[in-house]
């Protein structure tokens, strides 16, 4: 367990703890990037670096846009629902279901037979990483492509009639 | 300037004046100034070495750039531009750094002040980020990666979050205004910006900076160089990049997150001080780097035009070619007046992006026709140039529309 | 073609940049405090008392006091006070002369109207434009003795009109002393003689006697 | 080209038996005379002015206000005494004094842009000055007259019936008075201008309690003035020192503004 | 009071409306451009309501340059307020000049000479070039060109400034004209330095068009913003070059032909769409045409005296009466409505400014649009504050 890594994991788990308790939804979905961005350090220490900039320029790039903006949409940037008085049945049964999946983790990490102290994972050029994934994994690579693609359309169509749908200005 | 961790003896050998003393210049002061620290420290030093070195440089450059802006607008303007300050107005960009620095730094009260602070400083961060993978020279290369141009448009990306911050932060409607138009306008040219340079990358076969320059070494018919830009559909992927540079870097017909005739100063209403200044550094930087990448991946990087050229150090010709295309930038700020948010989106998406698309087969349909020789070179390039300029004129008709200048009649 | 209109206007500023270098016509700035620039004759600033030599200003003021610029002027900022003594002026006629005459510079628009309606040629515009001052009240307000300038600097700044004045003063000065010659010698002859019929001089008229102005 | 005023008079008479309609000569050179328009009926008149096939007045050109206060009109007639002994009959001049009844007037320039010809000159005139203001608005016959019949509502008091958006134009909201009128009297503390007349510093200083002008506060150090402008000015700056600025009455705000 | 069924009703009446929440629109916003922003040509204030970037309803507020320049007027004598008129349109102080004076010579019957006629023609339409030119500059400006427009219009402005300065005395207030004449001759070096200029200007123009009117993004942001149809126009008494854009055919040189305007041939060019293209684009039109007409003034200049012997300076007390004189300003129709009672005052004197009425249509033209047309339509609208507010 090198310092590095322990750097990261604190990067990454602190800024998503600290969100969620923050009142203001615009700093909790900042903080929330920011362990975005832990994540995609995480990739680099880990020696991927061309995962790594896809994470940075797919999550910190594009989809913090579309966070910030479903905030904006919805009017509330800050919490100001009531809370309900906090009774002990809603303690248990928030303490039951983080077991739960606690214990659906653990078990996984567990029976998986990690080698640990594996030397560290060759150098990977992406033009090996590009064969790789145009001979083996072509479906998939198309198929994702497919679904990106009808969902750029279906984004489109629904801007274009939502802006027919305004009809007569006021 | 000269932290090459895996110095392959390859780039030695490339240029026929490779070896001379300017060419190695920078690595011999890398090697006597990290030989003076013990081993494990010297990548260390050489690191830090070329972080100073880049910040040095590019800030001087920062502040060159400002005054020759503010000269070549005046001259185009028939006014002479600052001469009061130094002989020729050379120290103007000192003063206005030394005004930056003691103006009131003011922050409304009903600003969100952790944003407002923090505004600037990532703008800027992520916009020298991008410094690290531009090869500057034969031995300049600061960082050699291997996915250099997928690092560059990552790191550049997050711009967008920073202006979106100072426009959230300032509580103030101009600022929110823009802080909406600045998101539109960088994620709609964030598109063409890409799908401009993977021709080259389909062609060049490789995502690292040196190998794009190494595919475009070599001369043609004797003296035309190899580089992508006199390619027919390189030129076309040029143009498209220059003009999606220009929105990212919110620069002339496109600067609207700061138009002063509309949104006052845009998300930079309520800045003032030094955070303005660090909001126009970040700006100057964010257009020196994305001109530096144009140099790499169109202008043949660091090479030299002509072979007979070739004793000039490379970074000299990397340091002429971005100043002709500084001066293009100011050259395009002082003609054109701006467009407005929804032409500025149309022009991305029904005009940049399908024709970036056609240029990718364009550029597929050169490297497969590569075989061909003699009269079949003349038949390639005329297709080519064809599969170039169809496209351009369908999609201009219909983007232009029914504007043309229109006659008059008299009483 | 869709571009053709943008590489134009990149044409027109291109030709204006290297014009610039060496075409006079396309750099038009004056560097104001090194080359000042050429007033015209006709430029007008805030008026000046004309007197008649600069030795003694007070003494040979052309203004008597008639109070009609005062009048006439839009933004009244003129403020005289008559004398109650008289003392001759350049044509040894007894006049009333200004004891106070103030101009307030921050109230008047120098719209020459004084200048026109001033019978006596005594009030004429001033072509001086670097009077910034830091005292707003008093400083603004001149009195007599800054307002005075002599004859000769109003020929320096205006030739052509002083020219004119000085003419048409020398002309009336003349007529005014045929008349008084003409009106003196009769009196030994009883005889009424028929009295030169002057040209009809403009109204409040000094009849000249001597005293030709200072060139 | 265009039919002369008595025959649009005519014609408007016989249009609308019910309204009045008189024409005013204009004695000067000008010779540019006008009709003056019974309120009752005056929109549906504007209304049959736009739209008559000759005249076609499509074109509101000048909206003004001017104001009539009550005038004095003293005439002189000679009246023929028969002297009461018999002798000659007498011709003696006799003063009858007359008060004129004052009122606001709206003057409107009309032109016709289709037919090219010259201006009809309409006169609206209201009760008297200060209940019975209110006039026809023409604003929905000709767009041109919204804001500028705002302005004779801001200036002069003319309150417009039917205007889509009465509001003062010029000045703030809250400002009471009708500046144009001639009785208009402005207010004394308005930011004041040291003129050597003095006519405004008799007035500001009859505004300001004595005791201010005898102590001179040294707010505006009065003390250093030369003698010569003293006179005229010693008070001046004393008057003007910063307090004399805070005094200024603002417009006092009214509770509830609209 | 017969209610009257508006024609052009104004389009959304009442004060402006604070930001509501519309349940179609959303959150709607209130923005107050000026009284002190960048492109509003003055202390002009626009209460516009955004519906994200387009206008739902938009309130111009003026008054804050408001002189009460009628109520000076009344306190002065004639002659005392000419030299007020060159701040009503200080940009026009020429025109402004003449309208004041042909209404004067009007309400009292005054001749004038032909020397002084043929010099109002020629100043007027050098006027209308300075004029025109200020507009082109200020409305590139405002479509975001960073100055360089602006530039080269001041450029060319300045050479008749310096016209002005040297036959009037000041450059921009220049109070030359008198009831029955002009005030100062001009003389033979002028006359040759006002040929040279009209002759150069020409040079100046085409290289303007070939910078501006093909730009395809100059092109993009006015054609077809704030259009304006010829009923609305001639019924809202919108007058001058904004008129013309419309395609109504009405300028007071033609129409009223006063001065010796009957003398020069010249066209009136017409636009179709109304919009702001057409708007700059008549402009432009309109400066060759008042170089075709300077060309034929300057040679045709009579000698003779330049003011009426008879026409007196002082005690000018004009016979009781009231007369309306209007002239075909660069802005529209400016005229000067006099009522005198045979005092050495007017009685009232009224001022009838283009820019405020052709401000009435402001928010027709700018609903529907976007915030970046809202400021080019009040440009091209030119407007300036010392005439709107008097």
């Amino acid at each position: 367990m090198t310092i590095p890594f322990l750097i990261i994991a604190f990067v990454t788990l602190v800024p998503a703890a600290v969100a969620m308790a923050l009142r203001n939804l615009i700093h909790s979905s900042l903080l929330l990037i920011a362990s975005w961005a832990g994540i995609a350090a995480f990739y680099f220490w880990a020696g991927a670096e061309f995962v790594a900039f896809a994470q940075v320029l797919v999550y910190v790039g594009a989809v913090s846009m579309i966070v910030l903006f479903a905030v904006l949409l919805t009017r509330h940037t800050r919490i100001d629902a009531g809370l309900a008085p906090d009774s002990i049945g809603r303690a248990l049964a928030g303490l039951l279901a983080g077991g739960a999946v606690f214990g659906v983790l653990l078990g996984a990490v567990l029976s998986t037979p990690l080698r640990v102290g594996a030397k560290a994972a060759a150098q990977v050029p992406v033009k090996r990483l590009g064969l790789e994934l145009m001979n083996h994994h072509t479906i998939a690579l198309l198929a994702i492509g497919i679904l990106l693609t009808v969902s750029l359309l279906g984004a489109v169509v629904l801007a274009a009639t939502d802006s027919k749908g305004k009809g007569a200005t006021p | 300037m000269i932290g090459a961790t895996s110095f392959s003896p390859l780039l030695l050998a490339a240029g026929a004046g490779a070896d001379s003393f300017l060419e190695r210049l920078p690595l011999v002061i890398r090697d006597t100034v990290a030989g003076v620290f013990p081993a494990p420290l010297q990548w260390l030093v050489g690191s830090t070495l070329s972080i100073v070195a880049i910040v040095a440089i590019f800030g001087g450059i920062f502040a060159g750039l400002t005054l020759v802006e503010r000269k070549m607008l005046g001259r185009i303007q028939n006014r002479p531009g600052p001469n009061r300050t130094g002989p020729m107005g050379l120290l103007q960009p000192i003063a206005d750094g030394i005004k930056a620095l003691t103006k009131e730094d003011i922050v409304p009260r009903s600003a969100d002040h952790l944003l407002h602070y923090l505004a600037p400083v990532a703008l800027l961060a992520f916009s020298i980020l991008t410094f690290a993978v531009i090869p500057f020279g034969r031995n300049l290369v600061p960082l050699e990666l291997d996915a250099a141009v997928l690092y560059f448009f990552a790191a550049g990306a997050a711009s967008e979050l920073a202006i979106f911050m100072a426009g959230w932060a300032s509580r103030n409607k101009f600022s929110l205004l823009a802080a909406m138009r600045a998101l539109a306008q960088l994620i709609s040219y964030e598109l063409p910006l890409l799908l401009s340079f993977v021709p080259i990358i389909m062609l060049a076969g490789t995502l690292s900076m040196t190998g794009i320059i190494d595919a475009q070494a070599g001369w043609q018919l004797g003296f035309i160089p190899r580089w992508y830009i006199f390619t027919p559909w390189g030129f076309a992927a040029f143009v498209i990049f220059l003009i999606a540079a220009l929105a990212e870097s919110n620069r002339s017909p496109f600067d609207l997150p700061e138009a002063e005739s509309e949104l006052i100063a845009g998300h930079l209403t309520e800045y003032s001080g030094f955070k303005y200044a660090l909001f126009f550094m970040a700006e100057y930087f964010g257009m020196i780097a994305l001109s530096g990448m144009a140099i790499t991946l169109f202008l043949g990087g660091w090479r030299a035009p002509l072979p007979f050229l070739e004793f000039i150090p490379s970074y000299a010709w990397f340091g002429a070619k971005l100043l002709v295309l500084l001066l293009f930038f100011i050259w395009i700020r002082g003609t054109f007046p701006r467009l407005r948010i929804d032409q500025l989106t149309r022009l991305a998406w029904k005009f940049l992006v399908p024709l970036a698309l056609v240029n990718l087969g364009t550029a597929a349909f050169w490297s497969l026709t590569s075989g061909w020789s003699g009269a079949l070179q003349l038949v390639r390039w005329a297709l080519t140039i064809a599969m170039v300029i169809g496209p351009f004129v369908l999609l201009g008709r219909g983007l232009s529309g029914t504007h043309r200048p229109r006659t008059y009649r008299y009483a | 073609m869709l571009g053709s209109g943008l590489l134009q206007g990149l044409k027109v500023t291109a030709k204006n940049l290297v014009g610039s270098f060496h075409d006079p016509e396309r750099l038009t700035t004056l560097e104001y405090p090194e080359q000042k620039a050429k007033l015209p004759e006709n430029y007008r600033n805030f008026p000046f008392l004309v007197s008649e030599n600069a030795t003694d200003p007070m003494g040979t003021l052309r203004c008597v006091g008639c109070q009609i610029c005062e009048k006439e002027c839009p933004p009244q900022c003129i403020y005289i006070e008559k004398s109650k003594d008289k003392k001759p002026d350049a044509t040894g006629k007894m006049q009333v002369y200004p004891v106070v005459f103030d101009i307030d510079t921050s109230v008047c628009m120098s719209c020459q109207i004084c200048v026109e309606v001033c019978p006596f040629e005594a009030i004429k515009m001033d072509q001086v434009f670097e009077i910034a001052t830091k005292d707003r009240f008093t400083a603004l307000l001149l009195d007599r003795n800054q307002l005075a300038k002599p004859n000769s600097y109003y020929h320096e700044i205006h030739p052509t009109e002083a020219a004119e004045v000085d003419a048409r003063l020398l002309a009336e000065r003349k007529a005014a002393e045929e008349k008084a010659k003409a009106a003196a010698t009769p009196k030994p002859a009883v005889a009424p003689t028929p009295s030169p019929t002057a040209t009809a001089p403009k109204p409040p008229e000094a009849p000249a006697a001597g005293g030709t102005p200072a060139p | 080209m265009m039919e002369t005023l008595e025959q649009v008079r005519d014609r408007l008479l016989a249009r609308f038996p019910g309204g009045e309609v008189t024409l005013i000569a204009n004695p000067g050179p000008a010779a540019q005379h006008s009709l003056a328009l019974g309120l009752n009926q005056a929109a549906a008149m504007a209304l049959f002015l736009r739209d008559d096939p000759d005249l076609r007045l499509d074109y509101c050109s000048n909206v003004t206000g001017v104001d009539w206060p009550e005038k004095e009109i003293v005439e002189s007639t000679k009246v023929t005494v028969p002297d009461p002994a018999g002798g000659p009959a007498k011709v003696v001049e006799q003063k009858t004094k007359r008060i004129q009844p004052g009122y606001l007037e709206v003057v409107y320039h009309l032109y016709s842009m289709a037919l090219k010809h010259g201006p009809v000159i309409v006169r609206l005139r209201t009760g008297n000055r200060h209940d019975q203001v209110t006039v026809p608005s023409f604003t929905p016959v000709w767009r041109s007259c919204e804001f500028q019949e705002r302005e004779v509502f801001d200036l002069f008091g003319v309150k417009f019936s039917d205007h889509p958006d009465l509001r003062r134009i010029l000045m703030w909201d809250e400002f009471t008075a009708h500046p144009m009128r001639k009785d208009y009297v402005e207010p004394d503390d308005y930011e004041w201008e040291p003129t050597p007349h003095g006519t405004v510093l008799e007035k500001a200083k009859a505004h300001y309690p004595a005791t201010a002008v005898a102590a001179p506060t040294a707010a505006v150090g009065a003390a250093h003035h030369t003698p010569a402008a003293a006179a005229v000015t010693t008070a001046a700056p004393v008057v003007r020192s910063d307090t004399g600025l805070e005094t200024r009455a603002t417009p006092a705000p009214k509770e509830g503004t609209p | 009071m017969s209610g009257v069924e508006p024609m052009f009703p104004s389009p959304s009446s009442g004060a402006h409306v604070n930001a509501v929440h519309d349940p179609f629109h959303g959150d709607l916003l209130e923005v107050s451009m000026g009284p002190h922003h960048p492109s509003t040509h003055g202390v002009f204030r626009m209460m516009v309501t955004l519906d994200g970037e387009t206008i739902v309803k938009l309130k111009p507020v003026f008054g804050y340059l408001h002189r009460n320049h009628e109520k000076l007027g009344e306190n002065t004598s004639y002659l005392g307020s000419m030299p007020y008129t060159d701040r009503l349109d200080y940009l026009n102080s020429m025109t402004n000049n003449w309208a004041y004076a042909l209404a004067v010579e009007k309400l009292a019957g005054q001749p004038v000479p032909e020397r002084a006629e043929y010099l109002r023609v020629i100043l007027a339409e050098l006027t209308r070039l300075l004029n025109h030119v200020c507009l082109a500059g200020f409305l590139l400006q405002d479509t975001g060109a960073s100055g360089t427009p602006l530039m080269y219009a001041f450029r060319e402005r300045e050479k008749i400034l310096d016209l002005f300065e040297s036959l009037s005395g000041s450059r921009m207030m220049c109070n030359y004209q008198r009831f029955g004449g002009c005030r100062v001759d001009a003389s033979p070096e002028w006359l040759a330095g006002a040929q040279t200029i009209t002759n150069n200007f020409g040079r100046f123009l085409d290289e303007y068009e070939e910078l501006i009117t093909g730009n395809e993004i100059m092109m993009a942001r006015t054609q077809g913003v704030g259009a304006l149809t010829p009923e609305l126009a001639i019924s809202a008494g919108i007058t001058g070059p904004m008129l013309r854009a419309t395609g109504v055919n009405y300028d007071l040189r033609k129409v009223d032909a006063y001065g010796v305007y009957s003398r020069f041939d010249f066209r009136v060019p017409l636009g179709d769409h109304g919009d702001t293209y057409d708007r700059y684009m008549i402009r432009i039109l309109e400066m060759r045409e008042s170089i075709k007409i300077l060309q034929q003034a300057l040679p045709a200049l009579p000698a003779g005296p330049i003011m009426d012997p008879k026409a007196k300076i002082r005690g000018f007390r004009p016979k009781a009466g009231e007369a309306y004189g209007r002239i075909e300003g660069p802005k529209g129709e400016i005229g000067f409505y006099l009522i005198s009672d045979g005092s050495p005052n007017p009685y009232r004197y009224r001022v009838r400014p283009p820019s405020l009425v052709n401000l009435t249509v402001l928010e027709d033209m700018c609903l529907g649009q976007t915030i970046a047309d809202a400021v080019i339509i009040l440009g091209s609208v030119d407007i300036v504050l010392g005439e709107v507010d008097r």
